[in-house]
């Protein structure tokens, strides 16, 4: 197999609305996602209910990652290298499911993203690619 | 010697386990989902499986980013439900079969697969969903469970044909298993999911379909060439996990016999895909 | 682009690492184990690499039995001597290269190499006392390292033959890196040497000299035909860490200029081989 | 690559004096393993040294294990799943090199086993295999 390493990452970015983590996430978000997974201990999710801000500061993430933690801001959170499936440990906590913690992330409303979802879903006909237009 | 009987694939939506612990299932929501897996517990409840070799992937459950294993095999004794955030799920521990996945273990690395043995680990609902999935709600499970997680949360994942490759391996060690046991395959995951940004919530009926056909036909090869870029660009970006189906099919050989077949649109934000298929020597 | 520019194959023993903590280098049982490093010295000072790709093994230090990997790469910004028992190493902090290990990790993956990723370990003396043999014993290491930990220690390790591939791929994954980088990579532990049962003690220099006359030719063959049970056999128990040599010989690909070389019985328990070589091509 | 794991594992028994850390050993002993891998931390230590008992009855070892870890019967530990880089944190807690420690499985006394190491080591010459005599 020889598939460049770079030509292989680029096409990443030609999906429109989608972060794929890869290695530059990872290490941009890697404090954020250790702090989101600690939160799968019942004793930290207590003493981050108790007070966010005081547990959030015990980790070395940057005050942005810190802020769009805090604000559940998960669009955010993706930009600045958070992984969904870290920051599910966050919105599980919250008592969200996925459905609506995804939903937040689209621009519409839960009953908009909910009633899109019954209705069979996000047609992929015009976010395959944003270069070719299809 | 131990054989390999059958594989099946199914998608591992949290929110079906979750309406199975909290007892939904029979809502109009829900009743379509579970519906397609009435004639599976059926089958399997017949075909007794003495070990199931379980491909899922860990959600950042027992992986943390430490450290990121592409394919890790569990030979443990046993493995408990994770607490993903809101408890561990109300599910029995789950098996394992330590004699058979160090078998298997071992003998992937002599044939230049470069696996990680992991001993101890909790299981999230990747690999404990499939399990209500086909077995329902009892005391215990029914079959011991081999759990080989692969990584498809950091990218690059392994390519299809590196998990097609796999499986054909993994038919070979469960071969060369003295012991005579049912063995079944289970890929899960999938089929077309988007969990994060704007574009989430997409769906591609058409898509998973002809996916559901290629896997359900002889041709393997069309099914190997699937890039990551096309399982992102038209499955959504967590529809990559559908190359953990081709670990599964791999493992089935050439020949393959379709048992059954089901697909729902949808479960919370996840296209639900179901096959059962037959190895034909 | 980063170009790998040499090759160093070293043993590992900790008591030489004891011996430079210690102070004890100059003693008459130690003396003519430096000595074979004294041109190493001199020459690395000279070459300088910006980074030294470490082939290892991890000695039961970061990795317990809770999960072994087969290739795991560190691609952490830093790492600290092991508490192997006595106290870390009086050794500087090893200094990670991030973004080519990530670039080669990720290229590996594609490469079909079923990697590992560790982003946070501690780095015992498998990776530290090769550092403190070429470098001496500085404030700070002169070069950014990327630990590639092989496992040798459970069996099944990979074969020498996969060993030799993921060389070659490794240099695959280098000259595709953008940033003009001098890289060594270095291939550790060995020579002959038993730690265990009544057979410890076992030294085979003509076993070990062979090796290192085919590691410093330009057939690689008879090399990656070497099975386990041989280095078991004539290397003792312990000699089977030769097959991490031919992660660094394959990467240096298929014609080689052997620069330096030094064999020595013995340190400790183990005999001590060193080679320095350099790709032709 | 076809090798037969059965035969590939059998051959490791026709080895004299030599036990290799298979998965049977690996399994057999986990947890005496996973206790001398604990002595890696000095507080570990403090409470193994000032209570050896006490402190390896926290592990579901078997008594013949701890009893051959109590014992530094090394070749016993061997024989009961042992492995030597785990072990080797028990007899670096006692302050004992790799040398001393390894002397003892041979049988011989420590000044005879240093002499046989400074004069070059064992000759692999008779030790190659079992069933082959050479
Ligand atoms: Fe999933
Ligand atoms: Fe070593």
């Amino acid at each position: 197999m020889s598939i460049d390493i770079h030509e292989y990452l680029a096409e990443f970015d030609d999906i429109p609305g989608t972060r794929v983590y890869t290695a530059k996430r990872a290490r941009q978000g890697y404090w954020m996602n250790q702090f989101a997974m600690s939160l799968m201990k019942a004793e930290n999710r207590e003493r981050w209910k108790a007070d966010e801000r005081a547990y959030i500061d015990e980790w070395p993430m940057s005050e942005a990652q810190k802020q769009a933690i805090l604000d559940r801001d998960y669009n955010r959170c993706l930009d600045l290298g958070g992984n969904i499936y870290f920051l599910a440990k966050v919105f599980s906590t919250d008592g969200l499911s996925f459905l609506q913690a995804v939903g937040t992330m689209t621009g519409m409303t839960p009953e908009d993203y909910q009633a899109m979802m019954i209705a069979g879903g996000r047609s992929p006909q015009g976010v395959r690619s944003i270069r070719e237009k299809r | 010697m131990a054989r390999i009987t059958a594989g099946v694939a199914t998608s591992h939506v949290p929110a079906i386990g979750a309406a199975m612990d909290l007892v939904k299932t029979a809502e109009p929501y829900w009743q379509p989902v579970f519906a397609g897996y009435d004639w599976s517990r059926r089958w399997i409840a017949q075909e007794k499986p003495d070990v199931v070799i379980l491909v899922y992937n860990d959600h950042a459950s027992a992986f943390d980013m430490k450290i990121i294993p592409t394919f890790a095999i569990g030979c443990g004794e046993r493995y408990k439900p994770a607490d993903e955030g809101w408890g561990p799920r109300p599910v029995p521990d789950v098996e394992g079969h330590a004699d058979l996945a160090w078998h298997i273990a071992q003998s992937l690395i002599l044939d230049e697969f470069d696996m990680t043995i992991i001993n101890e680990m909790d299981v999230d609902h990747g690999l404990t969903v499939p399990m209500s999935l086909m077995f329902g709600q009892p005391e215990q499970w029914p079959s011991k469970v081999i759990p080989l997680a692969v990584n498809v949360v950091t990218y690059p994942p392994p390519s299809g044909n590196r998990c097609w490759l796999l499986g054909e391996a993994i038919a070979r060690a469960v071969e060369s298993f003295p012991e005579d046991l049912n063995v079944q395959v289970w890929g899960t995951g999938g089929m077309s999911h988007q969990l994060q940004g704007p574009r989430a919530g997409l769906i591609n009926k058409e898509w998973d379909n002809r996916f559901l056909n290629l896997m359900s036909d002889d041709d393997g090869e069309a099914l190997r060439a699937i890039s990551h870029i096309e399982y992102l660009r038209e499955t959504g970006s967590e529809g990559i996990e559908m190359v953990m189906w081709l670990i599964m099919r791999g493992a089935l050989g050439k020949k393959v016999r379709p048992l059954h077949r089901h697909y729902h649109v949808l479960a919370s934000n996840t296209a639900v895909g179901h096959l059962v298929l037959e190895p034909v020597s």
